[in-house]
């Protein structure tokens, strides 16, 4: 087939993969902390700025911008969200960067975010925050910033690896540093090897591995398996955060999965089963309003109880608060739904849980640095910040915050690097190979095999764990992971072969699969998006750990590391004494 | 002259146009009761100043106007670029301007 | 790939464009027949009784018609362009095609 | 419900290198369903080695467009009864950029006039500074925001026979990226956007035939926003202040 001779070898000093809010900012900051003359290259799977979740934030993004929100406040809220597990330096920092971030975003990439009458930037409260806080545009946010970013990007002289699929990160010989990353340049289905002298890696993680799932169908946990090749440490992984209105619509149709708006529940939306009866009150106390989490519990449960194939979900119903209004009102969301054939505003649309976000990611500290010398890891691929439990708004906070420290540190840390590192050609080989496995097999659909790992990890690996069902999981996953090994791609022509890539995609996703089920059993309690039916307790706070995974001698070994209260421990808060406990109406 | 100017004298020498137009038809509904005759075209307009400035500004508005039109025209549809359809655009122009000329000094004069 | 496209904007672009490259062709000729008045009216006469013609007459009738749907269509689109209007621009094309065919059919009736 | 069981789909192929060569499929109907999922049946059923591009599925992303029977859609929010010609539908790559291979075109002259627009922010604060207080119902304010949910999916240039007749036109898009700007109290260098829609392919080379506002997919009107840029030249050229 190909040999590492057949490979096209290119340079950088700065290499960055992925172009979602991470991806941006880091090279816009590498630009501007990086000594004169450094060149930056960005490669990305999609097009630049038009591929990853970044661009599809609705909700908006979470900053204490004063008003009687602070810092503290922000991050006690983001500690508490996450159950006491997050790296509370990482979130500390999240926190605070917000702020700058957010004025970078308005004042020098341009972005314009909604306004109140007086001409100050609009803050609402997503469920679980204790003050108004979340700025947006519309229910567009990610539109805006990304737009935004990609213009500037777009009119620098960065280098543009478009429609470049990274399949490997390549160390160097004594596997201490990173040499550089092999892709595929989708195009022309050639592979291409770039040294860099550091690397970003914001691929974006995507729980996509789930039969029902938000991100773009794009993200499929390549960056996480490439970090988990190369042996770097992951945490969190169990940690899987469902959204609890995804759209029902057959599994015929790529719909199906994507969100209906969480503002629909807070302006009073209900939830009704299959009997048309309004059941989120029998779980929880703020009935449809709870957090994420609960809801998602909530709709599962009534789920499995009517356990009927040919109407699996439940309802949501908006039009007790008049048709009209509600058209008025969430005007996107409406004709989102007309134009694939359902009625928001006058009727039910069926919905179900669906997987959304991924805590979990690479170790990281609190300056994207990771245990391999010349690689960074920021966004959603990147661990600790958000714990069990990411909050809404915190999200692309999150990937833009760090996204803008990776391209300041990277830029710094190149100025005492001097030469690019030589790969390891057997590393290197083994990639190669391994990508083209496929083509080397007798050609078959791949889309079963996704459909299996879908049901599979959403039978036994979703909303509600226990142990036997993880346990399931993993024979289920290790058979169709073995599966995938004997399934062909037509290798006649690789120019833009989107079958190989499928095949790649669920390589991926078959990989990381296991080291969320293996996370899960890891975890004997139930913390935030995880929930063990066996564990339901969520244990001593004090005593809290969290999960890490990493690959050794080809075989992925979980452990358990204490959670450091660096900042706060539990039960005591970092607000200054008598703040109340929250600035947010009770609604 | 910029692709901007062009712009501004294809709208501009429209809008010189616009009167003469009104006139023109006007004139012609009037006058074409009955059958035209070239009697009665030149009678009512040789020798008459007004008709000459009239006709005069009409033919140089026109002779710019369509030649500017034709230009984004033959860019369009003919694929005609850069200093070629300049070129043709002019002679274009120049042409419809000594044509006019003619036929305004033979009826005005 | 066939295009489809036929929307009353872009329908009244191509109208406008055709009339243009209509008057275009034409205005030479015009022209030319004018200056016959300069050496020789009786050519003029005999082209202008042509006119009488039926045939003729539908032509004339064509090119009045191309002016006055240029016209419209010219000053809708100026107006569009310069003056800070919105929205209905559509009935403004519509207005525009319906006026010339007011005036060239008033044209044809005189003329008949 | 659906009265049909099967739908007739023929898609154009090909790359630079080969001319775009009809291919047609017996793609199974359902109720719901759009173009992009049958695009998506056939790729992941039929033939392994159809090419096509989408990213967010849900009318965000703007990667997914093609021609559905001569139109140019966002095809993931494209029901298939909005298109369905008796039984059958077309299916093409989108007109006026270069075919990559099959239904996948090369969007890159797309924002590289974009950038050509100077469709970007000029700063006038920095990240140190507050956020500059903005009147949201200004009327400039509102001249900005009609524009600013542009997806960038390409529809309207390829809707527009300005950009098929002439290569050099900015197109729709990053023309009425201008406008927002243009209208944006916190630009900088408005001059400079104006010169930059003044050249060779500026918003005059724009003949107003409104394709771009017919067919896009979000009820933008680039139409209007190109119309205020030639106001607004028009009026910087005879000594008009804004
Ligand atoms: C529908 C939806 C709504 C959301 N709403 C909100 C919200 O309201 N507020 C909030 O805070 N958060 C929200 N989020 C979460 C938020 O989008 C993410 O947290 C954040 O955008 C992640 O940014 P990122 O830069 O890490 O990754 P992304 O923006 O996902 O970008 C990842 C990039 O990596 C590329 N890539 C992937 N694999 C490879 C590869 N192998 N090689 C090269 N490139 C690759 C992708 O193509 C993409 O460009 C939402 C998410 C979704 C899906
Ligand atoms: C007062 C009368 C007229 C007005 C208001 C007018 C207006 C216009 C305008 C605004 C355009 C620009 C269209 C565009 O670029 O989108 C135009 C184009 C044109 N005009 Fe006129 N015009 C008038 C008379 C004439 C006459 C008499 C002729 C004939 C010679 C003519 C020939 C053309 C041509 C050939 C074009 C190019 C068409 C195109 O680019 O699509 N115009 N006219
Ligand atoms: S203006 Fe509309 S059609 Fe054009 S790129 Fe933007 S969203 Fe797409
Ligand atoms: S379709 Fe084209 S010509 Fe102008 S009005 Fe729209 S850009
Ligand atoms: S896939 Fe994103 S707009 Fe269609």
């Amino acid at each position: 087939m190909f040999s590492t001779k057949d490979i096209d070898r290119h340079d950088t000093d700065i290499l960055i993969l992925g172009t979602g809010g991470a991806g941006m900012f880091a090279a816009l900051h590498a630009m501007q902390s990086a000594p004169e003359g450094t060149k930056v290259t960005i490669a990305v799977k999609g097009l630049i700025g038009k591929c990853g979740c970044t661009r599809m934030v609705q909700g908006g993004y979470n900053v204490a911008l004063g008003g009687g929100d602070s810092v503290e406040r922000h991050f006690m809220d983001t500690i508490q969200g996450g159950k006491w597990l997050p790296n509370q330096d990482m979130a500390w920092r999240l926190c605070e960067q917000a702020v700058v971030r957010i004025r970078e975003l308005e004042n020098e990439i341009g972005c314009f975010f909604d306004r109140n009458a007086d001409g100050t930037l609009h803050q609402k409260a997503f469920a679980g925050q204790t003050a108004d806080r979340t700025v947006h545009k519309g229910d567009l946010t990610g539109i805006e910033i990304i737009n935004r970013l990609m213009e500037q990007v777009l009119s620098r002289p960065v280098e543009k690896l478009q429609e470049h699929r990274a399949i490997g990160l390549i160390p160097t010989k004594d596997g201490s540093a990173l040499a550089g990353v092999l892709m595929i340049d989708m195009r022309t289905g050639r592979f291409r090897f770039v040294r860099a002298k550091t690397v970003l890696m914001a691929t974006g993680g995507g729980p996509t591995m789930y039969k029902y799932h938000t991100p773009s169908g794009d993200k499929t946990m390549d960056g996480l398996a490439m970090a988990l090749r190369v042996g770097l440490p992951l945490r969190d992984m169990e940690m899987v955060q469902f959204h609890p209105t995804g759209l029902l619509a057959g599994d015929h149709t790529r719909m199906t999965g994507t969100v209906l708006e969480e503002g629909l529940r807070g302006a009073g939306g209900q939830l009704v089963n299959h009997s048309g009866q309004r059941f989120m009150f029998d779980y929880d106390a703020k009935g449809e309003r709870a957090t994420r989490d609960v809801v998602s519990r909530g709709i599962y449960a009534e789920m499995r109880k009517n356990n009927n194939p040919e109407q699996e979900g439940v309802f949501i119903s908006m039009s007790h608060l008049g048709p009209d209004m509600v058209r008025e009102k969430f005007k996107g969301m409406v004709k989102r739904c007309a134009d694939c054939g359902f009625d928001l505003a006058g009727g039910l649309v069926e919905v179900v849980p669906t997987a959304h976000y991924f805590m979990g990611g690479v170790v990281v500290d609190v300056d994207t640095r990771t245990a391999m010398e010349g690689l960074y890891v920021a966004g959603e691929d990147a661990g600790g910040a958000h714990g069990s439990n990411r909050l809404g708004g915190n999200g692309v906070a999150n990937s833009t915050v760090y996204g803008g420290i990776a391209g300041d540190v990277m830029g710094a840390d190149i100025r005492s690097m001097d030469a690019l590192r030589d790969p390891d050609e057997s590393v290197l080989e083994a990639e190669l190979v391994r990508a083209c496995h496929p083509l080397t097999r007798k050609p078959e659909l791949v889309l079963p095999l996704r459909k299996q790992l879908q049901d599979a990890m959403w039978d036994e690996v979703g909303v509600m764990r226990t142990k036997a069902g993880l346990k399931r999981g993993l024979d289920r996953i290790a058979e169709i992971s073995e599966g995938l090994m004997d399934v062909g791609v037509a290798s006649e022509s690789l120019a833009f072969n989107l079958t190989w890539h499928d095949w790649l995609n669920l390589r991926s996703l078959c990989d990381i699969s296991e080291v969320i089920t293996k996370a899960a059993l890891a975890r004997e309690n139930s913390r935030g998006a995880h929930y063990r039916e066996d564990f339901p307790d969520p244990g001593a706070m004090e005593e809290s750990y969290f999960t890490v995974a990493r690959q050794v001698n080809g075989a992925v070994e979980v452990g358990r590391e204490d959670v450091q209260f660096t900042i706060v421990r539990p039960g005591e808060t970092v607000l200054p004494e008598g703040e109340p406990e929250t600035l947010v109406a009770a609604q | 002259m910029s692709e901007f100017h062009l712009y501004m004298a294809q709208r501009l020498s429209a809008l010189v146009m616009a009167p003469f137009v009104i006139v023109h038809i006007g004139v012609m509904i009037y006058a074409i009761q009955g059958g035209l005759s070239a009697a009665e075209i030149l009678g009512r307009t040789q020798g008459s100043a007004f008709w000459f400035a009239f006709y005069g500004l009409f033919v140089v508005a026109v002779s710019i106007h369509a030649a500017i039109g034709l230009r984004t025209i033959l860019g369009e549809w003919a694929g005609l670029r850069g200093g070629a359809r300049d070129a043709v655009s002019a002679v274009i122009g120049l042409g419809l301007l000594a044509l006019g000329a003619q036929a305004v000094w033979a009826v005005t004069a | 790939m066939k295009v489809a496209r036929a929307h009353p904007l872009w329908l009244a672009y191509l109208l406008h464009r055709l009339s243009g490259l209509g008057l275009a062709l034409f205005l030479p000729l015009h022209f030319w027949v004018l200056s016959y008045a300069l050496n020789d009216a009786a050519k003029l006469d005999a082209f202008l009784t042509l006119t009488e013609m039926p045939l003729v007459k539908l032509a004339e009738f064509g090119l009045v018609f191309l002016l006055a749907v240029h016209f419209f269509g010219g000053l809708r689109l100026i107006a569009l362009e310069w003056l800070p209007w919105s929205a209905p621009q559509k009935t403004w094309a519509a207005a525009a095609v319906a006026g010339s065919f007011l005036v060239s059919t008033t044209f044809l009736l005189q003329a008949i | 419900m659906p009265e049909r069981d099967h739908l007739t789909v023929t898609v154009l192929r090909g790359g630079p290198d080969a001319p775009l060569q009809p291919q047609t499929f017996e793609v199974p109907a359902y109720d719901n369903q759009t173009v992009l999922d049958v695009v998506s049946w056939i790729q992941q059923n039929a033939d392994p080695t159809l090419t096509y591009r989408f990213a967010c599925r849900v009318g965000m992303c703007g990667s997914c467009a093609m021609m559905v029977n001569g139109v140019p859609r966002w095809t993931c929010r494209t029901h298939v009864s909005k298109v369905l010609d008796g039984n059958t539908m077309e299916v093409g790559p989108l007109r006026n950029l270069p075919v990559i291979k099959d239904l996948a075109a090369d969007m890159d002259p797309f924002f590289d006039k974009w950038v050509a627009a100077e469709g970007r922010h000029h700063p006038t604060r920095s990240r140190d500074e507050a956020i500059a207080p903005i009147d949201p119902v200004a009327e400039e304010r509102q001249a900005a925001n009609a524009g600013i949910e542009c997806i960038n999916c390409s529809v309207c240039y390829s809707a527009c026979d300005t950009v098929a007749g002439n290569p050099d036109y900015l197109g729709p898009a990053a023309l009425q990226r201008a406008w927002t700007l243009y209208n944006d109290a916190k630009d900088a260098d408005r001059d400079a956007i104006l010169d930059a829609v003044s050249g060779q392919g500026g918003c005059h080379s724009c003949h107003s035939m409104g394709s771009c506002t017919a067919y896009c997919p979000n009820e933008l009107d680039p139409l209007s926003a190109i119309a205020g840029l030639k106001r607004a030249t028009a009026k910087r050229f005879f000594g008009g202040r804004k």
